[in-house]
């Protein structure tokens, strides 16, 4: 029962420093004694986490570790809220400068409404059709060039160039060609997320095992076949990388694309508009949004890699 | 295998690298002419019209090929502003785009480094803690979802009342962009090797650090490298979205800000241009010392 | 610059440091402080001057909350929304007198007089420079959520192109810049209909000059912010006089090298048009202007740029110490 | 030494060895040479090697490690090519012989694709030929049942053993049932009892269907009970030290191996292996 | 080379086999279980061993593909963790022995770092353990003589044939001499002269140190030639059918192979083996 104890003493400090940041708001920092409370609990967490951790990989229910699994993460991000909480509030950091995460989260809850129509102009449509349309049309370069040398020579580099143009750069161009609206974004996701899935996908198709390439050939296959049923799969770990950081890339993306010329609805529009008003807890909370859903779509994308990649070394050595 | 990709070995030009090459550059630069045209004549068309002006086709050519401010600007009028800010100024003047190129690469560069380093100690530490991975992955990868424009000027304020000027602001945001594709090809390049290995190794009970040196490092290779070439590319477009809020400071990205401001489309592009270059070049950079690692490693072709 | 303050800084070691943030890049609108730094005005009143360019996203108020600047020159609007949020600015003298911004209108699109924007699509900036817009539909009654009998209202970028595109029937344009983009693209001023919000009543307080209230409370920085003032204010007297000379100052200034002479001295002469007119002399708060502002964005109907009327927002006690 | 090219022709002993259609050459090697070239100077892998191998036949074979048998094998199969000399599979190239699907291939390692079951894999060539899905399991069933997997089909290739490994990829190669066969010491992570086991399928299999087998192997006893000729091949650089012909019967017992032709094959084997035995 | 196979001097009497020390236990385990949960249900791999190896001995597993040979041998190796049983080497938990690196293993594949040159992967485990640069270079160059590879120093695993990178791998689990040495099938790709050499060899270094070594082999004449002990195993689930002491003496020789005792035990071990043999 150690880790327990370890544990129950990690949440102790923890609501120690909540406590404090409570109820001595702004004067805690200037009492030495107190001040050295806050290693106390970063320590504590700390161990709290690895004791979790451990708990985690012994626990013989899987409900029990899935729980047990996002209990870690969340007293990680929990202490750096607190810390961010102590700071804020302890240095009296202006809030046009930096707001508390308690009033980030209270403007989450009061705007909801605006967020949610942000969202889905943002992330339903220029994000999801931009992403989608990137990735597959990087993924079909990738095809089409590692089959073909004379493409890969043609138009690797020309392909390279075009993939290096900055998005700040381009994001103008599309909206001047695209229009106001969401499909200039989307242009921008394509281009975006084009290059890295181009680059992980050629990569993951010349990481198969030639002895494989070997039998395929005494099958005297088609090229078609070997993709199937060597490249692809050998490539598939490659592949989701890429489908992940395009995922996060792909909202970055669409919200920079929107800060050069939008209607007037958007995570991008509100997050530069509130700026300029000032409402940097507005911008937080929109921050927030991009957050949860770049989570979200990430942890999407990585169950669904476990599931595909389960022969892979990566996999099978936990 | 060498058969399996060499379908079209029977012809030699077919394989020549400039022909194709120079093939594909042709195409693309007879479509980008038609789409010139077919973007500015609709401009035009409409300014005619709405004037009460009368015009022919051949007037709308050359119209179309000679705007000040164009929609799309043909690659010759894109060559001619290159020319002159690259050959016809001094290197160090600020009308030089030789001048804004080095800006943007110092910082890409020292982002980029700076990146790839956090990136690679990320994955080090989340392949061999378990506590790390389960706590720090998932905000590693929240962190990406966090618009950089938006926080970007944050930075810059911030660093700047610390009294941090200069490039290390925009390194530092081409470090937040380019280090999480490298941690993310990292841990799963270092999982990599093959389970046999991993055996061997333990056989020996080699300790996690010569695990690493011996094993895990080298397979992660080809991840390395893959991962590389995107944060490198990630990496400027990082200074370039760090030299927007400082859009008065020169570099690429305010070429392109002052660009866009000011509707100088030509300008806008040249500097596209210039960034499209320095990112190839940069990626075939990593290219190159993936060749080189390649070949130390044995693995040819 | 970063290497102009510090060669400034290593020669004149007594001079008193002093860093403003402007809020756009460097251009003829703040041609007053880049001449008074050039011709030395700063140096003659024993300041050690640091002018930091903004860009479309530097909040100058987050720079000064930040530490990075002593001063900053900000719009009216901006800086009372930043008091409500807890960054007690302080305007402590105001340069434009006049406001510069205007909706450039499509005579073809049928817009010739303020009621028929109804139903067209306009180009407004936004980062606090949307509330004259607001409030002047506000005043019309006109809804800005692109329903039956509204406008439909698109961000604007950094630019006028919307306009030559088709994608705007307006937009939102300053007389010292994007309107002479306009007439660069190829229009004429017969095709246009313009709308300046300073003649439609809704105009607000422009470029001004801002600290912050605990800064106000040292006496020593007092002194150095009436010597600024008093030193930009005789900046803003030459580009007046000289605006020719003022662009070319202003482009030796410019990092990016992408500015024009001929387009900057353009800007300059109708920017000195702008600090004129004022009863006591550029850098003077008109209280009534202040008035005017305030009501002015209190009075947006659904959500009120600020909701309290603000106190203290500004002094004239910079302005009478530097004995303008 | 004598490099007898054609090792079919004089054969006399047995009415039953040497029927009518066994005069035509299933491959055809003349004077082939292969180099390869390394970081460390070029290796002779084979040189001039000369061999005729006639439909029907069933040629071991056999030589010390690193000699050259794989790559010879390789060869045959168009996984190569030869640096110069000429081959012929079938009357035509190694390369239209490949594109016919004229063999299968049983390599030295098992080569399974680990993102498959055992069953599924047994499949690949049967998909990739476009047989029904009919036809596709019973061919799986039938030949995972001869090499004993019955009960693994739905097991991926990391949870078994290394000589089961082997034997699917055993099946795999015979589920198509290729006119030739090349295997590359098939047998070799097996217990005495298996090999024998699958010795005799194979075999049987030869003998019902007259295929053409091409055999790596490093058991003397085993080349003996299966072919008709066993090739002694020597190292550094790649060549044929011998070629052996079997006196024995088409038909064959496990039992032929106490036969005094059996151990006198055997011992001709063994010298000529001994001969020129070098290790490397 | 010359086959005379004659490594020792001479060839003594049983006397010297079972030395005082022997009585030394290296490996006790005792009614170990081992379930590999799949997705297809569980896999009995090993069940309810009981196996005691002295130290000094050389023990041979032999059995049917799939009987548990390997697992058991990676259990020895703490490469699994049995389900149930307990099991101690050198008198420690398998961890501490791994962690003591007490013992080398051969893997039934050759496992070699494509990435590195054969001398350089000889060196993995020289490098680990810290030797000196010149020592490693010593141990290099006498492993890899030893087992035929002085010429292939500078290649690349895939640049050598199946039977010599399998005889890198040998040559880098003995290059760092350790107590223990667990083999599976170290010899199974060779050709039988290479083999018979590598078996003296194997031989000689456990004669000369006094090695335990536990030995995985499919061929009964050489478990009978190596052993002091033969384990014969049979499948599903995989447990222990016999174990047959050997009659002969310490020192060997390839002539032994002749000798009635050497008959009589291999007699032994292929009924032992037939008795219960099913293929899986
Ligand atoms: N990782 C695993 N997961 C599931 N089952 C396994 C795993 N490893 C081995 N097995 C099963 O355990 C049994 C014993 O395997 P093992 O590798 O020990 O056999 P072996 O005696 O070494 O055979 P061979 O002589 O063919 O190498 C087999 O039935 C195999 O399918
Ligand atoms: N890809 C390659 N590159 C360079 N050398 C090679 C390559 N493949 C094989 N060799 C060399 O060619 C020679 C013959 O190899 P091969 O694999 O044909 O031997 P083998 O007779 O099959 O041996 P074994 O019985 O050990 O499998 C060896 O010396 C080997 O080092
Ligand atoms: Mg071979
Ligand atoms: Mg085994």
């Amino acid at each position: 029962m150690k880790h327990v104890t370890i544990i129950l003493a990690g949440f102790v400090s923890l609501l120690l420093s909540l406590y404090l940041v409570s109820n001595y708001e702004g004067v805690y920092l200037q009492r030495p004694l107190w001040l050295t409370l806050v290693p106390v609990m970063l320590v504590g967490a700390w161990f709290s986490m690895v004791q979790l951790t451990i708990l985690a990989d012994n626990v013989t229910s899987k409900l029990a570790e899935r729980f047990i699994g996002v209990m870690v993460p969340a007293l990680f991000a929990f202490v750096l809220l607190v810390l961010w909480q102590l700071t804020v509030t302890g240095f009296s950091v202006p809030k046009v400068l930096l707001p508390a995460p308690s009033t980030i989260l209270t403007t989450f809850v009061t705007h909801i409404d605006v967020l949610s129509k942000d969202f889905a102009q943002t992330w339903l449509k220029a994000v999801l059709v931009g992403w989608i349309i990137g990735c597959a049309s990087g993924f079909i370069v990738a095809l089409l060039i590692d089959g073909s040398p004379f493409l890969q020579k043609g138009f690797l580099p020309v392909g390279n160039i075009m993939s290096s143009i900055p998005i700040v750069g381009i994001a103008p161009i599309m909206v001047m060609w695209f229009g106001f609206d969401w499909q200039s974004k989307a242009a921008v996701v394509v281009i975006m997320t084009f290059f890295p899935m181009l680059v992980n996908t050629l990569a993951g198709l010349q990481a198969r095992d030639s002895l494989h390439l070997d039998v395929l050939q005494t099958y005297a296959c088609k090229r078609h076949q070997v993709l199937w049923y060597v490249q692809l799969p050998a490539a598939l770990p490659f592949i989701f990388n890429a489908l992940k950081v395009n995922s996060t890339l792909a909202l970055i993306g669409a919200i920079v694309a929107e800060f050069f010329g939008t209607p007037i609805v958007g995570m991008g529009f509100r997050i530069s508009t509130e700026v300029g008003r000032m409402n940097m807890d507005m911008v937080w909370a929109t921050i927030l949004v991009a957050a949860l859903a770049g989570s979200i779509s990430y942890g999407a994308l990585a169950l669904l890699e476990s599931k595909l990649t389960f022969w892979h070394p990566s996999r099978r050595s936990k | 295998m060498k058969r399996l990709t060499h379908p079209l070995s029977i012809d030699s030009l077919k394989n020549s690298q400039p022909a194709a090459l120079l093939l594909v550059l042709i195409a693309l630069t007879i479509l980008w002419y038609l789409a010139a045209f077919w973007l500015n004549s609709d401009l035009l068309i409409k300014g005619y019209e709405r004037r009460g002006m009368t015009w022919d086709v051949s007037r709308l050519i050359s119209d179309a090929y000679s705007m000040k401010r164009p929609l799309l600007p043909t690659p010759d009028q894109i060559g001619y502003e290159l020319y002159k800010s690259i050959f016809e100024t001094k290197i160090s003047s600020k009308r030089s785009l030789v001048y804004h190129s080095g800006i943007t690469l110092s910082s890409t560069l020292l982002g980029f480094l700076l990146g790839a380093f956090l990136g690679i100690v990320l994955a080090i530490g989340i392949v061999h803690s378990r506590t790390l991975e389960r706590s720090l992955m998932p905000w590693v990868i929240t962190s990406q979802t966090i618009p950089i424009l938006a926080i970007a000027p944050m930075i810059i304020v911030v660093l700047g009342a610390m009294n941090f000027t200069g490039i290390l602001p925009k390194a530092i945001i081409s470090m937040y962009l380019s280090f999480f594709p490298v941690t993310i090809g990292m841990v799963k390049g270092l999982r990599a090797p093959d389970t046999l290995h991993m055996e061997l190794l333990a056989t020996y009970s080699a300790s996690p650090e010569q695990t690493f040196r011996k094993l895990r490092w080298p397979s992660a290779m080809p991840y390395l490298f893959a991962s590389l070439k995107i944060a490198i590319a990630a990496s400027l477009v990082g200074a370039i979205v760090g030299e927007l809020p400082t859009g008065a400071q020169g570099g690429l990205g305010s070429r392109l800000l002052s660009g866009s401001y000011y509707g100088q489309t030509i300008q806008i592009w040249s500097a596209l241009v210039v960034a499209a270059i320095l990112g190839s070049v940069l990626v075939a950079l990593v290219g190159y010392f993936e060749k080189r690692v390649n070949r130390r490693m044995g693995i040819t072709g | 610059t970063l290497t102009c303050s510090a060669l400034a800084a290593s020669m004149s070691q007594a001079a008193d440091p002093l860093t403003l943030q402007l809020k756009w890049v460097t251009q003829a609108q703040f041609a007053g402080y880049y001449v008074a730094l050039e011709k030395g005005f700063y140096e003659d009143e024993d300041l050690d001057m640091t002018i930091k360019p903004g860009g479309p996203d530097i909040a100058p108020p987050q720079v000064i909350a930040g530490g990075g600047a002593d001063v900053i020159v900000e719009w009216m609007p901006a800086a009372l929304a930043s008091r409500e949020k807890g960054l007690p600015l302080v305007n402590i003298g105001q340069i434009f007198n006049k406001s510069g911004m205007m909706l450039t209108c499509l005579k073809s699109s049928g817009i010739e007089k303020p009621m028929d924007v109804k139903d067209k699509t306009l180009g407004v900036w936004f980062f606090g420079n949307e509330y004259p817009f607001l409030a002047w539909m506000s005043k019309m009654a006109i809804a800005t959520d692109g329903s039956e009998g509204g406008v439909t209202v698109l961000k604007q970028g950094f630019n006028v192109d919307p306009i030559f595109q088709g994608q705007a029937d307006c937009v939102s344009t300053m007389v010292y810049n994007e309107y002479g983009q306009v007439l660069d693209g190829g229009l004429m001023p017969s095709e246009l209909t313009v709308f300046s919000y300073q003649e439609q009543g809704v105009a607000m307080l422009e470029d001004g000059l801002y600290t912050t209230e605990d800064k106000l409370k040292d006496s020593a920085m007092v002194d150095k912010l009436a010597r600024f003032l008093k030193a930009s204010v005789k900046g803003w007297e030459w580009v007046a006089n000289n605006p020719e000379e003022a662009a070319e100052i202003v482009l030796e200034y410019d990092d990016t090298g992408a500015q024009t002479l001929e387009h900057q001295v353009r800007m300059a002469k109708a920017v000195a048009k702008l600090i004129e007119g004022n009863s006591k002399g550029v850098g003077y708060l008109d209280p009534a202007a202040y008035d005017r502002t305030v009501e002015v964005l209190m009075s947006g109907d659904s959500s009120p740029v600020i909701t309290t009327k603000p106190s203290g927002a500004w002094t004239h006690d910079i302005y009478e110490k530097s004995g303008l | 030494m004598s490099m007898t090219a054609d090792v079919f022709e004089k054969s006399d002993v047995l009415a039953e060895f040497n029927p009518p259609q066994s005069a035509r050459k299933m491959i055809t090697i003349e004077d082939l040479s292969l180099v390869f070239e390394t970081n460390d100077g070029p290796v002779n892998a084979l040189s001039h090697i000369d061999l005729a191998i006639e439909e029907g036949g069933f040629v071991s074979f056999i030589g010390p490690s690193g000699c050259g048998k794989t790559t010879l094998l390789r060869v045959i199969a168009d996984l190569e090519r030869p640096t110069s000399g000429t081959i012929l599979v079938d009357g035509t190239s190694p390369e239209d012989a490949r594109l016919n699907r004229l063999y299968g291939y049983v390599f030295q390692a098992p080569a399974l694709f680990p993102w498959r079951t055992i069953a599924s894999n047994c499949k690949v060539p049967l998909e990739i030929f476009g047989l029904s899905k009919e036809l596709q399991q019973q061919k799986t069933d039938k030949y995972l049942e001869l090499v004993g997997l019955q009960d693994f089909h739905n097991k991926f290739p990391w949870q078994l053993s290394g000589g089961m490994q082997q034997r699917a990829s055993i099946a795999r190669a015979l589920s198509f049932e290729p006119q030739l066969l090349l295997m590359d010491e098939p047998f070799g992570a097996l217990d005495e009892i298996t090999r024998d086991h699958l010795n005799l399928e194979l075999l049987k299999i030869w003998h019902e269907t007259g295929k053409t087998v091409v055999f790596v192997t490093h058991s003397i006893p085993e080349a003996v009970l299966l072919s008709t000729h066993i090739v002694v091949m020597s190292p550094r650089p790649g060549r044929i030290a011998k070629i052996i012909k079997s006196p024995l019967a088409k038909k064959r017992t496990l039992a032929d191996r106490e036969s005094p032709e059996f151990v006198a094959v055997m011992q001709e084997v063994r010298e000529a292996l001994a001969n020129d035995h070098r290790i490397d």
